[in-house]
C-alpha cells in the first residue's frame, strides 16, 4: 500500500487521541453509574454534568436542553416519531421533510407513513439545496413537524435552516434539523436558529462511535424512544455511557474552537481538489452547490464508470473514499441522494465522495489528484458503457 | 488486510483475463443496463466448435468485472455446449463465493456468454432459441434478479 | 477514605483491562466504519462479525440472531414494543409479566396499556419467584407476549426461565426474557430455554457502558426501533459502536470462561455476608429467595433506618453500596421490586444491596461485616422509628 | 470527591448538632411517617419565651438529618416568635441548597418545630392554632408536598 489517506470522514472519524485522553478515566477507574448517591458515582455524574454544560455552550442551547442518546440515528427517530405521534393526538397528521435526507429521516418517515402519516418530501433542485418558498406552499393546517437535514451527508449541501427555522416558527410548526453532519463542521446555533429539536453524533467530528444527542427545546415534552429509568430526567433511559459522552462533549469542543482557524485552509484543500479533478477528467462532474457545502465535502460523477469498482481500486492505492453506487450500499437503485438532485441512474453509479478532515494535507490532495484519474481511465477503457459515450450512443 | 470479497475475486478483479474487443468476433453477447450499474459484452471467437477465443468488457462493480474475468477462463478452449453449460453457480464457486447481493454478477457472466454464443448461431442463419434457450431480456436489469 | 470496596456490580461493573486491551485498537488506529467498502472498513467489520459470533457461542444462540444495541434498556423497549404492536394487528394486545421487572420493561409497558393494550403483571411472592402456575392461568387467547427477567436486579432471585419458555412455547406465545443481569453472571442458554427475545448489557459483566444486544429468535420479524441504515441486517441502524461491541464479546467471553471456577467462592462470600449480618443486626431480613439468586447479590432490609443515610456513611468507609429507598431514587415511594415482595414500605426504605463482583476479596466481606453493623447502629440511635419499634409501638 | 449533597449538607449529616432527647422537654413535635421514609421528632425546652435547648431525632435520608440538625442551630437561644418564622426556604438557604427532590425534607423540619412550639402552647393551656397556624397532619406524608 502506498500512502493511507482516509477520505471518508463524512462517514466516520478518526478518534482524535485529545478526546480518548479525555475518556480514559472513565473507561478505567471511574467506572461509577452516574445514578449511584456515592461519591464515586457522582464523580461520574459530574463529567456528564460537564459534557451537558459544554454542548449547550458549543451549541448555543441550554444544558437542559441536551439529552444524550446512542447516535444520530436513535436522535433522528426519537425526534421525528415522538412528535409525529403526540401532534396525531391533535389532528396532526402531516410531515414535511426534503427528498435526500439520511436514511435515519427517511425510513422512520416511511414507517409512519405505514402508519396513516402524510409525508411530503420537497425537492432540492439540481444544486442540493432546499426552497424556501416550496416549504411555505407546503405547510397546511395539519402540518405536524419539519424535518430539513442541516446539511447533506453526500453531496455536503447546506441548507437553508434559518429561513426554514424562522418559517416553522411563524406558522408553529415543529422544526427539527438533523444536523449530523453539520455539527462541528460549521457553526450550529440551536437558539438563534429557531430550531426545536437536532440530532448530532459524535462520530461525525472526531468524538467516540455510539453516542450522539438530541437537542429539546426547553418546553417540548415528548414522549420517549426509550423508556425505563430516570436518567437524562427521565426522558432517555439507559445507564450513562460516561465515557462516550465526555468523549462527544470534548471533541465537539475541540472542533468549535478549531473551526474558524480549520476551515478556510480546508476550503481550499476541497476546492483544488475539486477543480483538479473536473479539470484532468473529462465528463465529470462536482454534485451539489459549489458553494454552499461543507468544508470538506467533494463529490463528484465519473461518465461510464461504475463507483464501487473506482472504491476497490482507490483502496489498492490506500484511499478511503465512498460512493453513492447502489453496489457500494446492496440495494440496487444508486444513492437517492443523487437522484434527487437529477442525475441519471448511470451518472449517479460512477460517483466518488471524498470527505476530508483536517488529517488531510495538501500533499494528500496532490496524491488524489495523481491517483484517481489513472483510475478512471483505466475502468473506462474496459467499460462497454465508456464506449457507448464516446460513440454518443443512447443509453440507460 | 480483511476483504469485502474473497481472495479469488480480487485476484480476478485486478488483474482482469482476457480483456478487450475481438474485432472479427464471431459472436458478440451485451447484457445488463446502465440504470442497474452493470453491463457485461462478451466477444467470442468459434473455431471446430470450440471457443478459440473469448474477450470482454464490463461495467460494473468488482465482482462484475471478477465474474466476466473468471467466465472467459472457464470457457476459453471449451466446446461451445461445454460453455453453454457454464451456470452462474459454477462462476461462484470457482470465485470461492460472492457476497449475496452479488450473486446477479454471475448471472449476467452465463447470460452474456450465452448471448454471444446465440448472437454466433444467428450469425450461421440458425435459429439460437432451441439451442441456446430464452436468454434474459438483455434491457431489462438482471439486477433485479 | 479507608479502603475501597466497590459493592454496586448490578449498577454497573468496571472494565476490565483485558477488555479494554481488545478494544484499543478500535479506539484509536482502527476507527473505520463497518459498513464500508474498503479494506479499512473491512477491518472493522470483521471485528463486528467475530463479536457476533462470539456472543452466539457463549449464549447458546445463532449469530444472525444477535442485534447489538446501546445498552439494556434499548433491547427490553425494542423487544417488547415491536413485539406488542405487530401481534396487536392480529388482535393480541394481551401482554404478560411480572410486578418486579426493571424500569426498562415496566415503563414500555405503561406506555402499551395507555395505548390500549392490558397488562397482568404475575406475583412474585415473598420469595421473588413466579409460579409457573399463575404464568399458565394468566396466557390468554389473546396473549402477545411474556416478558420475564431472567434474575431480579434488586433481590437477585432466579426466575424459572425453562419452565416459562416451554410454557410459552406450547401456549405459542412469544417469550420475551430481560437477561441483564443474568448474562455473564450464571448459564444463559439462549435456545436451549424456549427464549424467543433477550436482552443483555455489556456493562453488567465487566464490559463498556453503552453497548448492549437483543437476541432475536430466527424467524421472528418485528419493526424496528430505530430506523435507518443497513446497519444489522438493516434491523437496528446507526454507525456501529465497534469498541464497544468488541468490548461486550470480549467481556462476555472472560465472564463465561471463568462461571465455572469464579461462582462457588462467590456464592461462599455471599453466603457469609448474608449471614454475617444477619447475625449481628437485630430486626434484619434477607430480601429473596436464599438459593435461587445470583451468585453475587444480597439484600437486606434493617428496620428502624433509611437507606440513604446508610449509603452515605457507607460510603465515607469507602464502600459503594445502593438501596431500594425511595430517597435514592428521588421518587417518592421505595422500590417497587421491595413492596412485590410483600415488604411494609417503612421496611423497604431500610434496605441495603450489596453486590459482590470477583474483585471482592475475603477481606472485604470482613471489612463490610465489621463497618456495616455500627453505622446502623448509629442510624438506630437517633432514629424515632427505631425508637417506636423498640417500644413495640404501631407504626406506619 | 462529587458530591450529590452541598458541603454543607454533608458537615450536618456526618456531625448533626443537637441530636438526641429532652427527658423533660416542654414541648415536643414530631412529623412524617414510617411509609414515607421520613420522620422527625424535636424537642425544645423554654425559659422566658426563649427556646433554651433543642434536640432531634430524625429517621430519614441524608438531608432529613441535615436539615433537623441544622434547623436546630437556627432556632437555638431564639424567641418562640423568631423561631416560629424559620420557613424551610431559610433553612435550604443555610444549607447551600438541596437537590429538588429533597425540598420536602426543609419542610419537615419547619414543621416538626411548628409541631414542638404547638405542642409547648397546649402543655401551656393555650390554643396554639391561632399563634402556630394549621400544622400539616403528622400523619400525612409531607414528602409528597
Ligand atoms: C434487569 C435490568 N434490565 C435492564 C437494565 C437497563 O440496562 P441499561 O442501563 O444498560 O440500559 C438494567 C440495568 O440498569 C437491569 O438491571
Ligand atoms: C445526515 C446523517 N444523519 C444521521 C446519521 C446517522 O448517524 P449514526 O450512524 O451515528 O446513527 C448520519 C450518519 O451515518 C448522517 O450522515
Amino acid at each position: 500500500m502506498d500512502r493511507f489517506i482516509y477520505a471518508d470522514n463524512a462517514a466516520t472519524t478518526r478518534l482524535l487521541p485529545q478526546v480518548l485522553n479525555k475518556m480514559m478515566p472513565y473507561l478505567t477507574e471511574q467506572y461509577g453509574n452516574p445514578s449511584s448517591l456515592y461519591s464515586f458515582g457522582q464523580t461520574a455524574r459530574q463529567a456528564v454534568d460537564e459534557a451537558r454544560d459544554t454542548v449547550a455552550e458549543y451549541l448555543n442551547c441550554r444544558s437542559d436542553e441536551v439529552f444524550f442518546t446512542s447516535g444520530g440515528s436513535e436522535a433522528d427517530n426519537w425526534a421525528i416519531r415522538m412528535a409525529a405521534h403526540a401532534m396525531a393526538k391533535k389532528g396532526k397528521k402531516h410531515i414535511i421533510s426534503t427528498a435526500f435526507e439520511h436514511h435515519a429521516v427517511l425510513h422512520t418517515l416511511k414507517a409512519l407513513k405505514k402508519q396513516g402519516f402524510e409525508i411530503t418530501l420537497l425537492p432540492v433542485y439540481e444544486n442540493g439545496i432546499v426552497q424556501i418558498d416550496d416549504l411555505k406552499q407546503a405547510i397546511r393546517p395539519d402540518t405536524a413537524l419539519v424535518t430539513v437535514m442541516f446539511a447533506n451527508n453526500e453531496i455536503g449541501t447546506i441548507q437553508p435552516i434559518s429561513e426554514i427555522g424562522a418559517v416553522c416558527r411563524e406558522k408553529g410548526v415543529f422544526f427539527h434539523t438533523d444536523a449530523v453532519q453539520a455539527v462541528g463542521h460549521i457553526p450550529v446555533d440551536f437558539a438563534g436558529l429557531n430550531i426545536d429539536m437536532l440530532s448530532l453524533a459524535a462520530h461525525k467530528f472526531h468524538g467516540p462511535k455510539g453516542v450522539g444527542a438530541l437537542i429539546i427545546r426547553k418546553g417540548l415534552r415528548f414522549a420517549n424512544l426509550i423508556e425505563g429509568g430516570a436518567q437524562e430526567k427521565g426522558r432517555r433511559a439507559g445507564t450513562e455511557n460516561t465515557a462516550g459522552i465526555v468523549g462527544l462533549a470534548e471533541a465537539l469542543k475541540l472542533a468549535c474552537l478549531d473551526m474558524e482557524k480549520a476551515t478556510p485552509p480546508m476550503i481550499a484543500k476541497r476546492d483544488r481538489l475539486i477543480s483538479g479533478l473536473l479539470g484532468s477528467v473529462e465528463r465529470s462532474r462536482l454534485n451539489g452547490d459549489p458553494i454552499k457545502r461543507l468544508p470538506g465535502n467533494v463529490n463528484i460523477s465519473f461518465e461510464g464508470i461504475e463507483g464501487e469498482s473506482l472504491l476497490l481500486l482507490l483502496d489498492f492505492k490506500g484511499v478511503c473514499a465512498s460512493s453513492g453506487s447502489a453496489c457500494t450500499s446492496g440495494s440496487l437503485d444508486p444513492s437517492h441522494v443523487l437522484l434527487s438532485i437529477g442525475l441519471p441512474h448511470a451518472i449517479a453509479h460512477g460517483s466518488l465522495r471524498l470527505s476530508l478532515s483536517q488529517d488531510i494535507t495538501d500533499e494528500d490532495i496532490d496524491t488524489l489528484l495523481e491517483v484517481i484519474p489513472p483510475i478512471i481511465n483505466r475502468l473506462r477503457d474496459i467499460s462497454p458503457l465508456w464506449e457507448k459515450i464516446l460513440k454518443n450512443e443512447k443509453y440507460e | 488486510m480483511a476483504q469485502f470479497y474473497s481472495d479469488k475475486v480480487m485476484e480476478h478483479f485486478t488483474n482482469p483475463r482476457n480483456v478487450g474487443e475481438i474485432p472479427d468476433a464471431d459472436g458478440i453477447g451485451e447484457i445488463g443496463n446502465a440504470k442497474c450499474g452493470d453491463i457485461m459484452k462478451m466477444y467470442i471467437k468459434v473455431k471446430d466448435g470450440l471457443i478459440d477465443d473469448v474477450k470482454f468488457k464490463t461495467y460494473g462493480c468488482g465482482s462484475a468485472i471478477a465474474t466476466s474475468s473468471i467466465a472467459t477462463e472457464m470457457i476459453m478452449g471449451k466446446t461451445i455446449e461445454e460453455a453453454l453449460q457454464l451456470s452462474n453457480k459454477a462462476v461462484v464457486e470457482a470465485l470461492d463465493g460472492l457476497p449475496v447481493n452479488k450473486i446477479h454478477c454471475s448471472v449476467l457472466a452465463e447470460q452474456s456468454i450465452k448471448a454471444a454464443i446465440a448472437d454466433y448461431y444467428t450469425r450461421q442463419g440458425i435459429d439460437p432459441t432451441p439451442i441456446v434457450g430464452k436468454l434474459a431480456d438483455p434491457h431489462q436489469p438482471i439486477c433485479e434478479l
